[in-house]
């Protein structure tokens, strides 16, 4: 196999004197979606937040195409183009669409780009074309994620890390978004690691997969295996 | 697992000095037999020190309760007030009308003003200590220079000349008036101020302004009524300086607006917080400091604003508690 | 004079003195939106703005003069150096401080301030300084209004800054992220935007903009002294309330509003001149009381 | 009737639902969990019955006394006690002192005994330590009561919440998601744990967990939401079986047209 895209070398996390994190081991290859899976408070935001610097590591290291990205800034690893979308969406509720998508394209310099590149999200999520005057907080649950994705798209991510894309959303639009995050994944080229409670839909699309529990990875295979394994059906609807 | 962990060995002189001086007075009777000394020093005091050094004594006494006061609200219930001089005013103008416009008994006239700043307490707090905390900040500056404006404004306190003929309170046939029997008397008030301000806080209300300190949403769902007990802090802290603000009136027997402006009000709040905010020794360790400093080192008269300025900085970057130490932790090892 | 030529004469006065207060209450507003701070330190800030305004005319009046082109030179130069002042505060005294508990950063702005205006005091030794410029005080009729040369370029000027800060907030990536940075500091750090940078650029601003005022404040008045930022620091940070604390057209609403209700009551017979101050803070505290987020601020019904 | 009942209880953020018309009984005595994946609008519920967010519609009655418009300490007086997802203890004191804030609700010394020491004011204190210190025995953590609560390991800080939930002397115990990041071992222990707070004090457990397994184990009865609406309820093998459940877990069965 070839150098992973990313890497992460027996990462530890505490919160003062809690291990959230404790010694993580994981590859990301180029163009693989890799999805996170366990309970809550098994670390999962966490490991992404960990990678995005939003938390510094108490120890180990993140490296990202050959990089050590551990204690980098959280900007500088956006420059980079790791795109962290976090849980819960955090949209800006006070700013237009239009500004969250812009806002989105920080880290760019020339205008022309930045049009273009929003043309490319208003294709992707034509919901977004129709609302970008309005308010973000406004949007229903499912535009705010489509927003959340669009947004690190603005950027052209070679890594983009979604946390809990469906949460809180109705099934028919989980599939809506775990089929965008295909698409994007195929069409596009972007590596994805996915944090997701939703197990067997992530599972479906997603390469790889690694369980965490309490901080430690128990498990680890490619999604089509973890998806036929009963145990992965029992950590999740109890034995 | 769980092992007591003593804190690691410091090599910094001041930590040594510190965790020196907590080993020793860890032994009750050492620390007892401290303050029995300390106090019998200071009593005794007067006889041995010239008037002017007994004048600066007395002044300290003064700062450690009035400080106390606004310890209180600022350590304990973590409210920043930068009025405080309002509250001091409050006393002090009640206890100046009353004695000399109506001739009232100074012992008297102490109620009145202790009901004076529960009023103007209540009138300042209750709406605003709902309030995000910093916004209390600001509408105390502004209810302090309310205060300030409208004592100089109105007729009843004096307009800006202020209050004179203030009768000197009587004690058991005694008319004080020399400064020893002030020094005796700040000096007695300043040790009810520790011993009340002590059991206030080693009790269920100063627990309860702790935890809403530490998080008031945790507070309220362990059943504190957040707003009733941080009115109480509020009430209690401006009581003591309203107290203060009668036993100035009398020991001076002539107030103005310029003894209440909002640098008195800056100058108490950093006894507080140089010594270390919410905690008793921490605080008359702050009042040495703003009390003595100006008068050890003469000549830095016209620049000890601005060396307090940078003091109170740095203090805050690199001891965020406070001079005063924290009490050794014990902590668990994982 | 006719009733209606006293109203539209205070009405003047009050937009006037008004924007002083905006100009100031933006920066007390932006700094509070994205770092959630009092700066008690703000109005001396504008303090230091109108003495570097001095120091700059005395500096070149033998050589350009104290007329309009000199002023004007003198007040970008004085923005920037000021603005510069402001990031030099920010990052040694209240940047360590972004992670204390809130009452330790509000006593650093406090530490700021005595700092800034007891050094001035030294300076200048206490005194009222005054404020020379070779500008007309002739006075000249608009219909019923009586103004000078001074206070029509004062209030355009005002109006421009408002306006070009307007601009800046609204159609500006960096203005963008100001926004976006107040309303949620993590999730811009995942946009690649250096929230760092953002903070010291919004202190620049604010100084700036405060430093401008200081002169205008000093060419209106014609005297400054070291103590003249402690009274107008107040005074914007109950515009800022008004307006909706974080919120920065809020400010500049505020502001003039502020400076309408002093202007006219001054007016009421009662309150006079006297109590102007007492009129005002009166006001700041019932306002907090009964609109504690201002006038364009949304009710805060989300905790936790 | 049920000592806790909630109706039609709806919560709205701006334009977005996080409750919808839910309705549910707890009866005295009883262990009930609700369940559903993250962003269900679990712990909204638990917000609005502990006072800290106003139901935008519906009716939360407490033994047939409504909470709407009472205040989070209130409710606690009356008899609700809850614990935090993320833990909020009191960082930087004891672990005694923060059980010992459970009781304030039950105590009433105030500034006039507490500056005289008066004997009741002392009785009292030495009172709240006394229960303080059994709620502590009680969960299995005395021996760390002198412990800065932010210096215990994760596992011990959960205890320390519970004894200082059980300190105000509650009717009815709301516990939110319990056993996040808590190992296997943990986990039962936690177990034994419920039952014995519902079996010796009298005291009825409402939880909010993710963790299937667990509340399977432990609740005679389940309420399953989803999107803020209740889309089971029942006992774990109803809701096991119920496919709408299996749905909101694990993701739609069939292949969507891709």
């Amino acid at each position: 196999m070839s150098e992973p895209v990313l890497s992460l070398k027996d990462l530890e996390t505490r919160y003062g004197q809690i291990y959230a994190l404790r010694g993580i081991n994981m590859d990301v290859q180029e163009g693989e979606i890799v999805a996170l899976l366990g309970a809550n408070g098994a670390g999962k935001s966490t490991t992404l937040k960990t990678i995005s610097s939003l938390i510094n590591a108490s120890s180990g290291s993140v490296i990202f195409n050959g990089q050590d990205i551990t204690y980098m800034q959280p900007h500088a690893i956006v420059e980079m183009g790791v795109i962290h979308v976090p849980e819960g969406r955090m949209i800006f509720k006070e700013l237009t669409v239009k500004e969250n998508l812009e806002l989105g394209s920080f880290t760019l310099n020339d205008n022309e780009i930045r049009k273009k590149r929003m043309k490319r999200v208003f294709e992707l999520f034509p919901i977004l074309e129709e609302r970008q005057q309005q308010m973000g907080g406004l949007l229903s649950g499912g535009e705010q994620q489509m927003l959340a994705m669009g947004r690190a798209l603005m950027t052209e991510p070679k890594l983009l890390l979604l946390d809990e894309p469906s949460m809180g959303l109705a099934p028919i639009i989980v599939n809506n978004i775990m089929d965008i995050i295909k698409h994007i994944n195929r069409d596009q080229g972007t590596t994805i690691l996915l944090v997701e409670q939703n197990a067997k839909a992530a599972l479906k699309f997603a390469h790889r997969a690694y369980v965490l529990e309490t901080g430690e990875i128990v498990m680890e295979g490619s999604g089509e295996e973890m998806s036929k394994d009963e145990s992965i059906v029992k950590a999740y609807l109890g034995e | 697992m769980a092992e007591i962990k003593k804190k690691a060995k410091t090599t910094n002189p001041f930590e040594i000095i510190v965790e020196a001086l907590f080993n020793f007075f860890e032994n009750k009777v050492y620390l007892y037999a401290f303050i029995a000394l300390a106090v019998g020093f200071l009593i005794i005091f007067p006889n041995v020190s010239s008037r002017f050094t007994q004048e600066i004594m007395t002044n300290l006494f003064f700062y450690v309760v009035v400080c106390l006061g606004l310890n209180i609200i600022v350590g304990y219930a973590g409210l920043l007030h930068l009025g405080y001089a309002a509250f001091f005013a409050v006393g002090a103008y009640t206890t100046g009308i009353l004695s000399s416009r109506m001739g009232m008994d100074f012992w008297l006239t102490i109620p009145f003003s202790v009901v004076a700043a529960v009023i103007a307490g209540l009138a300042i707090g209750f709406p605003t200590l709902r309030l995000r905390g910093d916004y209390l900040a600001i509408v105390t500056l502004g209810f302090g220079e309310i205060t300030r404006l409208t004592i100089r404004n109105l007729d009843i306190t004096g307009g800006a000349i202020g209050l004179i003929g203030i009768q000197r309170p009587v004690f058991f046939g005694i008319t004080l008036n020399q400064i020893s029997h002030f020094y005796y008397m700040f000096f007695i008030l300043a040790i009810i101020a520790i011993i009340v301000s002590y059991r206030l806080e080693n009790s269920r209300m100063g627990r309860a302004w702790a935890y809403i300190r530490e998080d008031e949403d945790a507070a309220a769902a362990m059943g504190i009524n957040v707003v009733t007990t941080r009115l109480y802090a509020f009430i209690i802290g401006s009581s003591f300086g309203a107290v203060g603000g009668s036993f100035f009136a009398a020991k001076m027997t002539a107030i103005s607006p310029d003894s209440f402006m909002f640098i008195h009000s800056v100058m108490f709040l950093m006894a507080v917080v140089l010594g270390g905010m919410g905690k008793i020794p921490g605080v008359v360790l702050g009042s040495m400091l703003v009390v003595l400093i100006p008068e050890v080192a003469r000549g830095i008269g016209p620049y000890r604003l601005l060396i307090f300025g940078f003091l109170l900085l740095i203090i805050m970057l690199y001891r965020p508690q406070g001079i005063w130490p924290d009490k050794p932790a014990i902590s668990a090892k994982e | 004079m006719a009733i209606h030529e006293i109203l539209i004469q205070q009405l003047f006065n009050g937009l006037l003195i008004g924007s002083f207060y905006g100009l100031v209450a933006i920066g007390y507003s932006m700094v509070y939106g994205i770092i959630k701070l009092l700066n008690f330190a703000h109005g001396d800030i504008y303090m230091l703005g109108a003495f570097s305004g001095l120091v700059f005319l005395s500096i070149a009046t033998p050589a350009i003069g104290a007329g309009w082109g000199s002023l004007i030179l003198g007040m970008l130069i004085s923005m920037l150096l000021v603005g510069l002042v402001g990031v030099f505060i920010q990052r040694v005294a209240y940047r360590p401080m972004l992670k204390a508990p809130r009452l330790s950063i509000l006593i650093t702005a406090l530490a700021v301030s005595m700092i800034l205006y007891n050094t001035v005091m030294l300076l200048s030794s206490g005194r009222f300084l005054p404020f020379r410029t070779e500008i007309s005080t002739e006075s000249f009729f608009l219909g019923p209004l009586r103004l000078t040369e001074t206070r029509v370029v004062l209030i355009v000027a005002a109006f421009a800054l408002m306006f070009i800060m307007h601009m800046f907030i609204t159609k500006t990536m960096y203005g963008k992220a100001m926004r976006a940075i107040s309303l949620d500091r993590d999730t811009c750090q995942l946009m690649g935007i250096d929230v760092y940078k953002i903070i010291a650029l919004t202190f620049f601003v604010g100084s700036a903009l405060a430093a401008a005022a200081g002169i205008m404040a000093g060419v209106y008045y014609g005297t400054i002294h070291f103590y003249m930022g402690f009274l107008i620091g107040l005074k914007a940070f109950t515009a800022a309330v008004i307006g909706g604390i974080g919120i920065i057209p809020g400010a500049m609403l505020g502001g003039l509003l502020l400076g309408l209700l002093e202007s006219f009551g001054t007016q009421i017979p009662f309150i006079g001149t006297v109590w102007k101050d007492v009129f005002s803070f009166a006001f700041l505290i019932l306002f907090l009381i009964f609109k504690p987020n201002g006038l364009l601020g949304r009710s805060e019904s989300e905790r936790m | 009737m049920a000592l806790l009942e909630i109706k039609d209880l709806t919560l709205r953020f701006g334009g977005l639902c996080a409750v919808n018309a839910l309705s549910l009984e707890i009866e005295e005595g009883s262990i009930r969990s609700l369940i559903g994946p993250n962003g269900a609008g679990k712990t909204c519920v638990f917000n609005c019955m502990t006072g800290f967010y106003i139901p935008s519609d519906g009716e939360i009655l407490f033994q047939g006394q409504s909470l709407r418009d009472k205040k989070p300490h209130y409710i606690t007086y009356l008899g609700l006690a809850r614990t935090f997802q993320n833990l909020r203890l009191f960082k930087g004191m004891s672990v005694l002192e923060n059980v010992m804030s459970g009781m304030h609700c039950r105590t009433n010394a105030a500034f006039l005994t507490t500056v005289l020491r008066t004997k009741g004011q002392k009785k009292e204190e030495k009172h709240i330590r006394e229960v303080a210190e059994e709620c502590l025995d009680f969960v299995g953590i005395l021996d760390k009561k002198d412990f800065i609560a932010s210096n215990l390991p994760y596992g011990d800080q959960r205890k320390v919440e519970w004894a200082r939930a059980l300190a105000t002397q509650p009717k009815i115990l709301l516990l939110d998601e319990p056993a996040a990041g808590l190992n296997k071992d943990e986990k039962s222990r936690l177990i034994e744990l419920m039952h014995r707070i519902r079996d010796e004090r009298d005291i009825t457990i409402f939880l909010i967990e993710h963790d299937m397994g667990l509340v399977m184990k432990i609740s005679e009865k389940i309420f399953v939401i989803d999107y803020g609406v209740k889309i089971a309820e029942g006992t774990a093998q109803e809701v096991r079986d119920n496919p709408k459940v299996v749905e909101a877990y694990l993701g739609k069965e069939e292949e969507e047209t891709a």
